[in-house]
């Protein structure tokens, strides 16, 4: 049995206009020491899976139907009290933006010690220990200096590192990370990648890693789950999926990537946009921009097809001529909004 | 055990100095901390006090004898000197002058009788006696540390007597804190040991809020309030526990109307019109809830000058008829100005005036200003109506004439308070003469005549005297020691002990 | 009419010889700092009993000097925060430099008064990079593309400047149809090539993007990137491009230079740079790149924190962080020097200690 | 499928079977607009606007539904002054909510005076705004000295409450033009005070959200452009700031009625011949606890509400239109 | 901090330079002092000459620079009515004022805390509910009128008599509904001298009892407007990306909203409040007057009816260093509160 497993996961989001669903129908499963990577266009639904796996998922948002399994024992169905016992403890976050997840009033080492006090029946000084030792293998400088500092003091890459320690106070069985790098340089980006890849299999900690850059995935993951407009449409090992994609989706996301064109040619672009949650197309959520769309494709939504290692969720998988470019149809629809949503003076 | 008096004045005296300004407020305080030569009584007449009897030298020397044995909260023994020195500084003091300067000589003639002495016949000698209230000469007299005259008078800066004080008087001044309260206790040498009085601490508090005073007293803070708001009489009449004293006052509260600024009101039927469509009953009864005395003439009753034959004369038709004969059918636009914290009700009196005259055409363009605005556009005599209320610091009538109806004169002094400018030389006449008659009836009829005068002039509008009223837990007996000028004699006040 | 777009070396090539490599901007020594310490009396502090003013400064960009050719599309890559956006803004006059100059076409600029720089406003035009903020969400699509036109060409009758406007949207793909709508009915990549539309819009021949695509999903980067090189094309556009993503760069530049702490470090064109980077810095830079095929990261890991632009460090400024540094490093600042490639500012590369 | 070139795609674009698409217009606009759709849904703020609008149409019809004209004297009689409201004894069906100490019909003194509260609330309003969002977006934009010197008067100024800058500010007022014409005018000056008085509160909001606008790339894109400041500022910056003003101006409205009620009840507002809601209280205040308590009170729930309906509706619209208000 | 501090005084130097300019050019509309000073009976002639010794009539300049003379060596004027120096008389009511700020700070931050964390914790409960709609209600109601209120009802008592008392029920409601009164309403009872001009009503039970009313009834106006500040912060507070993360960190709830989101919230709190409670000295005007209170408020409208020019300079003058103080003292709250910030006044 699978360390982590979801099963036809629904999540949904109250807004004033009505119901929308953030997920659909999302299953996957890790397992112990596994390293999984989920892609897919902004707004497709990555953080809220992410979040929906440790139930942190906060009003106007619930979790519609299926089940969070974890280690034999269902989490979405859990007391608030053993939840808390396996957040941050078995299964640890690592949020996108290091700048705003560490609290700014409070000192790392307050941050660090008040993780281990919330889990273990731990003096101070021993919980100061534990929290030493893990900056120390994040190789952060001077790391007795950083208990005293506020997060401001540090850089943003040095927090990122902080972040993973915090994660890793535990020995957590999984960690799920929400784009750790995007707010990072490409130089420390690489850095944090491998100091997380390293850990990981150091001691056999699972990884799920959220994240739109498919270099990254390549590098980091075994197997890798791609989803668009809140489904998952294809899964399979990483290095299927990269080298031999089977959704004319996943396909655009490689081929519109510019390391897949010669030099100042023209780029292959997929048209259109992803929809937002409230205009989700009938049929295939793709179906508006995919050329293959046929009939089928507007009106039913496709079940997971494949052989072995690889599933993919689309009609037309058989039909499609493998490596077609694509149109460049550049006019397309403005977004029309059925509910008028808040302005947002952001 | 002790018996102690909370109560709640709307003002603290601004000063210990009694001769600094002269104000209601000095004069209760005076009364307090000092005992005058002789002092009124409730009829008006006048009760020896350290002066134990008094007469006519000749026409212009009145003789005084003094108590002997009293003494000064210093411990110093009150003699004839004292008396001196005190007329003597009175005559220094920029607010008392005037009252003194009739009188030319002071003379002690032995340590216990003194002499007031002045050059022409003057009737009032008595009336100016009664704010002789003897200072300690001795205690007054030198220097202070840093070489300030212990006597200096000063308005605007701390003198010596403006925070020591050394009096006759039933208490003894134990505590002050300007503007928070003002402790008295118990003279343990007071020379008037008939006097029945029994209290033995007073704590004055000022309130200026009227319904925060009258609230304290309802709950039972304070033992005894003034004034009494008029909107109020009414909740302490009902209350339990709780009674009320009222007296009718000596302040008049009137209209000038302004003959140099107003071609109208050179009229004197414009004027008789302005007064027959003034209704003071409805004034007296509905604002000022029966707290005040509806007033044809300047001088209250028990003054001699009041004229009990003068009624108002409210009747819109008979002004209107006026105004009709006097070409102005049609009415004419004035403004008026009133103080609005100055008399009691002083902003609302003036609307309704307003509104009593826009029925006769008379369309009034209604300003009110506080005190401190109103004065200085009162002297600049801004307006075509203005309000002015006025207390005869003598207790005489001859002074509301004086103030108020004299043809204004800048050298003089005189007519200073008569923004109207209404002048009738006979008037002025009357009651020049009036002052020099020593003869108490025939001055009456003098005066009597003056205010028929004026009233047939029309020369000012009327309003009412404004009246007393004082607030009491039950069980302390103001009434007796009350009286129309609005001192109270709280050396004799009584709390009656269960 | 069927043709393949060009690779940037062709793309140089057809043009005519005339304007070819000749320069349009020119930025020389350009440095600007910010102060840090407020005003007068936040610059007071209390130093040994005594009290003195101290003024603190970043040092934004430390002596910069590049020329952008007519025609080419000249990369500028570097960390966070090493002055990218700095040169852009002040390239454009959004910023007055603190110090050196910046030419346009031969004419400098940086310290025109307003009224003159005018005419250079319209030949000079900015792509930014979040699509969200550089829309204002006030204007129609209409009135947003209508104001510079009206601004800057003051004579145009309202059908010529519609004609205009329907020109330039459907150039970027927006149909004229929705100049009505405002911003926030369109999605990120649209709005991008609105704003594209808007620079286009006064017929520039220069054009400063700054990270125009990193805000958007790979699958609108495209789209976007495709526009701007449809543009160049059409309009003989010569491009400052900023950005932090080395594969746009290879495929998009013609030059790229490489800035660390406010300086240029290297400067080539984008075949021989990726081909042979020189200096350690673009080494490292260029081996931290994921690449989609590669199993394992493999790249040059940099020790030591990157230093603040508050207090420089002395010498070359990447002595903290650079396996190749020397004593001389640490005190003596590299100067650019030209190499077969392009130009780098590199004691070790000078010394040959590395090739 | 062929390959199409960039221009063919171009060409394609140029007819596009998007005819259907209908843009809508600025009514639709609004109706279609988050605003109203909330409106729609939140009684309260339902209550409340139909509340206000009784209130502001009532006060501004006054001339015509007012039974009486407080402001003709030769109508009022002392005589009938302090009648109860008609559902008590003793009182007369003439005076439906009785009459004052001068006999006054207190209804029409009401609704004649909610039209002075109201007409101060909105031209104080209108005189902060306008100082205020000028003083804001100078501050903003122009930063630096322009911002400091603002921001420094803008504090100095509000380390006085209202009362105190209105009393200074009603002293300079007097000294300007003389102490009798300060009733003549007591609307326009009150306004003035009102006005000058808290026009930091605006100054903050605006500058804050200046600040914040000016920072976005929209700005820099106009400025590239070569605009002048004055077009970026009015034109670019101002339309953005508008819903914080707009929400800002909801509680101003209800803080400059208080703020003329509380001066009225220190005596240095509006004079008692031409009652405003506050001078009515104080001029009631005397008679409540003699039992004429309808004089005050009846006044003083016609402001309670008036303020409240006001800032119900300004909390809805924040609510609504979310701007993160520089709370100071 | 040194600079900080420097800034803070000429801050203050300049508040003060202003209001005296202004408040010198303002004097002579005030009215004039000396009808307030002399009897009715003095003449105008006698009143000039006092003007004149007193050196109200020489010219503006000479007026002002005479002031300012002065004031430079801490001397305000001498009070024309308390003829003591008008510093004195400030410092002598300057207790009873703060300690009614006091007192209502008091209560402020003793309710709005515990009752704006609750709203934004639950913002769907009735209670949260009944407290959001209370607070509006209370900022809806003018001061004047809550003390006016209090005072009857509770020092003066009502009697209700709406119900049929002939009816059990009826006398219950009645009595209900009725109250008692008698607590204090005016003035600040029984005082214990603690140093110089300072006597203070917070060591004697009638000291304590007579500030209950005045001081809720100064609260009534703040206590909301801090409820839906702190409610409003907290739900901001709450949304942040360092919540969830200390949610995702298994923390108990309890840790989460009152040390992680609190200490947050209290940041611009802090700010907006400690500047808040500063202007609330100059609220005092109102509390004042209703209650008597023996403050500055009450003496500095008193000094206004009186034209007490030298007072009423320098209470403006007081105000405005009260206002730099606080705001001084607040910012180096918020400095040790959040650490980003140095006291040179820019974050880090
Ligand atoms: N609190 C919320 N309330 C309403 N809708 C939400 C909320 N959180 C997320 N959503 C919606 O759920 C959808 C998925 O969002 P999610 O944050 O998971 O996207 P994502 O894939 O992580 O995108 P990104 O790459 O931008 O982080 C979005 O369309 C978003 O609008
Ligand atoms: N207005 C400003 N005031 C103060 N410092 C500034 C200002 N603008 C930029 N800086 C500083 O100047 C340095 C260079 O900033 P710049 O924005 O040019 O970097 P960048 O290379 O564009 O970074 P990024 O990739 O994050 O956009 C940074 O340290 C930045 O903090
Ligand atoms: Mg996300
Ligand atoms: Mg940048």
């Amino acid at each position: 049995m699978a360390l982590l497993e979801v099963n036809n996961l629904d999540v949904r989001f109250a807004m004033r206009g009505g119901e929308v669903c953030a997920l659909r129908d999302v299953s996957f499963s890790l397992e112990r020491g596994e390293r999984l990577g989920i892609v897919g266009e902004s707004g497709a639904g990555k953080s809220v899976a992410a979040f929906t796996i440790l139930n942190l998922i906060a009003k106007p948002g619930y979790i519609a139907g299926g089940e969070i399994k974890f280690d034999g024992t269902v989490l979405n169905t859990m007391k608030p009290k053993a939840l808390q016992s396996i957040r941050g403890n078995r299964i640890s976050m690592i949020f996108q933006d290091p700048m705003m997840t560490l609290n700014p009033v409070l000192t790392i080492g307050a941050q660090m010690i008040e993780c281990l006090k919330a889990h273990r029946r731990i003096s101070t000084k021993d919980a100061r220990a534990i929290a030493l030792h893990k900056l120390n293998q994040v190789f952060i400088p001077s790391p007795e200096k950083r208990l005293d500092q506020y997060p401001h003091e540090l850089s943003g890459g040095m927090r990122q590192r902080i972040i993973i320690a915090i994660a890793l106070l535990l020995d957590p069985d999984i960690i799920v990370a929400d784009e750790p790098t995007t707010a990072l340089d490409v130089t420390i980006q690489a850095e944090i990648m491998e100091l997380l890849l390293l850990l990981c299999e150091k001691h056999n900690v699972g990884l799920i890693l959220i994240t739109h850059d498919l270099g990254v995935v390549s590098q980091v993951t075994q197997r890798t789950l791609v989803m668009y407009a809140g489904r998952v449409i294809e899964q399979g090992p990483t290095r299927e999926i990269i080298n031999d994609a089977q959704h004319p989706y996943t396909q655009g996301l490689i081929n519109a990537l510019p390391q897949m064109a010669t030099p100042g040619s023209r780029l292959n672009q997929i048209r259109g946009s992803m929809p937002t949650l409230t205009k989700i197309p009938a049929g295939c959520a793709f179906n508006p921009r995919c050329d293959f769309a046929s009939d089928i494709c507007l009106q039913e939504v496709p079940n997971f097809v494949g052989s072995g290692n690889c599933k993919v969720a689309c009609h037309m998988v058989d039909a499609m001529v493998k490596g077609q470019p694509w149109t460049p149809i550049l006019t397309d629809k403005p977004v029309t909004k059925t509910v008028p949503l808040p302005e947002v003076n952001a | 055990e002790d018996v102690t008096l909370r109560m709640a004045y709307d003002a603290d005296p601004v000063t210990l100095d009694i001769h600094e300004q002269l104000s209601g407020g000095t004069l209760q305080l005076s009364h307090m901390v000092y005992d005058p030569l002789i002092r009124w009584n409730k009829d008006l007449g006048f009760d020896g006090r350290l002066a134990k009897s008094w007469e006519r030298v000749d026409d212009n020397t009145m003789r005084f004898h003094l108590r002997e044995g009293v003494k000064f909260h210093s411990g110093n023994d009150f003699t004839a000197k004292d008396v001196v020195w005190t007329v003597e500084r009175l005559k220094k003091s920029a607010d008392f002058k005037a009252i003194f300067a009739p009188f030319s000589e002071v003379k002690a003639v032995d340590d216990y009788t003194v002499e007031l002495v002045t050059d022409k016949p003057f009737p009032l000698v008595l009336n100016a006696a009664t704010y002789i209230f003897p200072m300690d000469s001795e205690f007054y007299s030198g220097d202070t540390d840093d070489g300030q005259a212990k006597d200096e008078i000063a308005k605007a800066s701390n003198t010596f007597a403006s925070r020591n004080v050394s009096g006759t008087g039933p208490y003894v001044v134990t505590d002050r804190q300007q503007g928070v309260r003002i402790t008295f206790d118990r003279f343990e040498d007071y020379w008037d040991t008939e006097s029945p009085g029994n209290v033995d601490e007073i704590v004055l508090t000022p309130i200026k809020e009227n319904a925060t005073r009258v609230a304290a007293l309802l709950s039972g803070d304070m033992d005894f309030i003034a004034p009494v708001p008029p909107t109020d009489l009414e909740r302490i009449r009902k209350q339990d526990g709780v009674h009320l004293v009222e007296m009718g006052g000596t302040r008049i509260i009137t209209f000038q109307m302004n003959q140099e600024r107003v071609e109208a009101f050179k009229d004197k039927r414009v004027r008789q019109a302005v007064n027959y469509a003034i209704n003071q009953e409805g004034i007296a009864q509905k604002l000022m809830k029966g707290f005040a005395t509806p007033a044809a003439q300047m001088s209250p009753d028990g003054y001699q000058g009041h004229n009990p034959e003068l009624k108002p004369r409210y009747d819109v038709a008979k002004a209107k008829e006026l105004m009709k004969e006097a070409g102005y059918e049609d009415g004419f636009k004035i403004t008026m100005t009133a103080p609005n914290n100055r008399y009691v009700n002083d902003a609302k009196i003036a609307q309704a005036v307003a509104s009593m005259l826009a029925k006769i055409g008379i369309q009034v363009d209604l300003k009110t200003l506080p005190k401190a605005q109103y004065w200085p556009e009162f002297d600049a005599r801004s307006a075509d109506m203005m309000m002015i209320g006025w207390h005869s610091d003598t207790e005489d009538s001859a002074n509301f004439f004086e103030f108020l109806t004299y043809c204004p004169d800048a050298d003089s002094g005189v007519g200073q308070y008569n923004s109207g400018n209404y002048c009738n030389p006979d008037v002025d006449k009357m009651v020049n003469d009036a002052n020099l008659e020593t003869d108490t009836e025939k001055r009456a009829k003098m005066l009597q005549a003056a205010e028929k005068a004026v009233y047939d002039d029309a020369g000012f509008v009327p309003l009412h005297w404004q009246n007393l009223a004082w607030g009491a837990r039950d069980g302390i007996e103001i009434e007796p020691v009350l009286n129309v000028m609005n001192f109270p004699y709280l050396g004799d006040l009584v709390i009656e002990q269960d | 009419m069927s043709q393949a777009i060009l690779t940037p070396e062709q793309r140089l090539a057809t043009h005519d010889s005339a304007a070819l490599g000749e320069t349009l901007v020119e930025i020389r020594d350009l440095e600007k700092r910010f102060s840090l310490s407020g005003d007068f009396l936040e610059q007071l502090t209390f130093e040994k009993g005594r009290l003195r003013r101290k003024q603190e400064y970043v040092h934004a960009i430390n002596g910069v000097t590049l020329d952008v050719k007519r025609g080419e599309a000249l990369c500028v890559v570097g960390e966070s925060g090493c002055g990218k956006s700095t040169v852009a803004r002040t390239v454009m006059g959004l910023l007055k430099p603190s110090g050196g100059e910046v030419c346009f076409d031969g004419t400098r600029i940086d310290n025109m008064p307003p009224r003159d720089l005018l005419p250079y406003r319209r030949r000079m035009q900015m792509i930014f990079q979040n699509p969200y903020a550089s829309l204002n969400p006030r204007m129609t699509i209409q009135q947003t593309l209508e104001e510079p036109l009206r601004f800057h060409q003051p004579t145009l009758n309202n059908g010529e400047i519609r004609d205009k406007i329907e020109d330039v949207m459907r150039s970027v793909g927006i149909d004229p149809d929705w100049g009505k709508r405002y911003a926030h009915e369109f999605s990120g990549g649209q709005r991008q090539r609105i704003s594209i539309a808007r620079a286009l819009a006064v017929d520039p021949e220069f054009i400063v993007a700054d990270e125009p695509i990193s805000a958007l999903d790979v699958s609108i980067q495209a789209q976007v990137l495709n526009l701007m090189m449809e543009a160049q094309e059409q309009r003989d556009l010569t491009y400052l491009f900023i950005t932090h993503d080395l594969a746009v760069v290879e495929h998009f530049g013609t030059r790229v230079a490489v800035m660390y702490l406010g300086t240029l470090c290297e400067l080539a064109d984008t075949r021989s740079l990726f081909a042979r980077p020189r200096h350690p810095y673009t080494q490292a830079l260029m081996s931290a790149i994921p690449r989609l095929n590669d199993d394992k990261a493999n790249h040059i890991r940099l020790e030591g924190e990157v230093p603040t632009p508050v207090n420089l460090p002395p010498g070359c400024v990447f002595h903290g962080r650079c396996p190749h540094a020397n004593d001389r490093c640490r005190i003596e600042i590299p100067r650019l020097i030209t190499t077969d490639t392009g130009q780098v500012a590199c004691h070790a590369v000078e010394e040959g200690r590395i090739d | 499928m062929s390959q199409t070139t960039p221009s063919a795609a171009t060409a394609s674009a140029t007819t596009p079977k998007t005819n259907s698409i209908v843009v809508p217009g600025r009514w639709q606009r609004f109706r279609e607009s988050y605003l109203i759709y909330s409106f729609k849904r939140d009684w309260m703020a339902q209550v409340c606007l139909l509340i206000f609008v009784a209130m502001v149409i009532g006060a501004f019809l006054a001339p015509l539904i007012a039974p009486a004209d407080p402001y003709d004297l030769a109508t009022i009689d002392i005589m009938n002054s302090e009648l109860p409201p008609v559902w008590m004894e003793g009182s007369d069906p003439d005076f439906l909510l009785g009459t004052d100490s001068q006999g006054r019909d207190l209804l029409s003194t009401i609704l004649y005076g909610t039209r002075v509260s109201l007409l101060i609330g909105f031209g104080a309003v209108i005189l902060q705004a306008l100082l205020g969002v000028t003083f804001g977006l100078l501050a903003g934009y122009m930063g630096g000295r322009v911002d400091a010197f603002l921001m420094r008067m803008a504090d100095i100024q509000l380390s006085f409450s209202t009362l105190m800058v209105a009393i200074v500010v009603g002293a300079i007022i007097k000294a300007t033009f003389g102490g009798a014409v300060f009733s003549d005018y007591a609307l326009v000056l009150l306004i003035l005070i009102i006005g000058l008085a808290e026009w930091p509160q605006y100054a903050r909001t605006v500058r804050a959200s200046v600040l914040a606008e000016k920072s976005k790339e929209y700005v820099d894109a106009a400025r590239v452009m070569g605009f002048r400041s004055r077009r970026i500022m009015f034109r670019h910056i101002l339309p953005n700031t508008l819903s914080p003003i707009f929400v800002i101006s909801t509680v101003q409205i209800a803080n400059a009625i208080i703020s003329e009620a509380a001066l009225s009840f220190l005596g240095l507002g509006m004079p008692e011949t031409q009652p405003s809601l506050g001078s009515l209280i104080k001029s009631g205040f005397d008679y409540l606890q003699s039992g004429s308590w309808w004089i005050t009170l009846i006044p003083g729930g016609v402001l309670i509400l008036l303020v409240l309906v006001i800032n119900l509706l300004g909390d809805w619209l924040r609510d609504v239109m979310n701007p993160r208000l520089y709370k100071g | 901090m040194i600079a900080f501090l420097i800034k803070r005084l000429m801050h203050a130097v300049l508040v003060m330079f202003v209001i005296s300019i202004i408040s010198f050019a303002i004097q002579d509309n005030l009215g004039d002092p000396l009808r307030e000073m002399t009897g009715q009976a003095v003449s105008e002639a006698q009143r000039e000459v006092m003007r004149d010794e007193m050196g109200l009539n020489d010219p503006f300049i000479t007026q002002y620079l005479r002031f300012a003379g002065n004031a430079l060596q801490g001397d305000l004027g001498t009070s024309y009515f308390y003829k003591q120096p008008a510093t004195e008389v400030i410092l002598r009511h300057l207790p009873a004022t703060l300690e009614l700020v006091m007192a209502s700070s008091l209560i402020i931050i003793l309710l709005s805390a515990p009752i704006g964390v609750f709203a934004a914790i639950r913002p769907r409960n009735w209670l949260s509910r009944l407290f959001m709609g209370t607070s509006i209600i209370g900022i809806s109601v003018p001061v004047f009128l809550t003390a006016i209120l209090l005072i009857q009802v509770f020092a003066i008592g009502v009697t209700v008599d709406w119900f049929p008392s002939d009816t059990q029920w009826g006398s219950i409601l009645n009595g209900m509904l009725s109250t008692d009164g008698g607590m204090p309403s005016y003035g600040r009872g029984e005082l214990t001298h603690v140093a110089g001009s300072w006597s203070s009503g917070f060591f004697t039970a009638d000291g304590l009892w007579h500030l209950v009313l005045p001081a809720i009834s100064l609260a009534s106006i703040m206590l909301p407007l801090f409820i839906r500040l702190i409610r409003a912060e907290m739900m901001e507070v709450l949304q942040s990306d360092y919540i969830k993360f200390a949610r995702a960190k298994g923390l108990g709830l309890g840790r989460i909203y009152f040390l992680h989101a609190l200490k947050n919230t209290m940041l611009p709190v802090i700010t907006v409040g400690g500047v808040q409670i500063g202007t609330m000295v100059a609220y005092t005007i109102l509390t004042e007057t209703v209650f008597q209170w023996p403050g500055m408020g009450l003496m500095f409208l008193e000094a206004i009816t009186r034209s007490d020019i030298p007072l009423i300079v320098a209470y403006l003058m007081m105000v405005g260093v009260i206002f730099v103080v606080t705001n001084t003292l607040v910012d180096l709250i918020y400095g040790l509160v959040n650490p980003t910030v140095k006291l040179a006044g820019k974050p880090a």
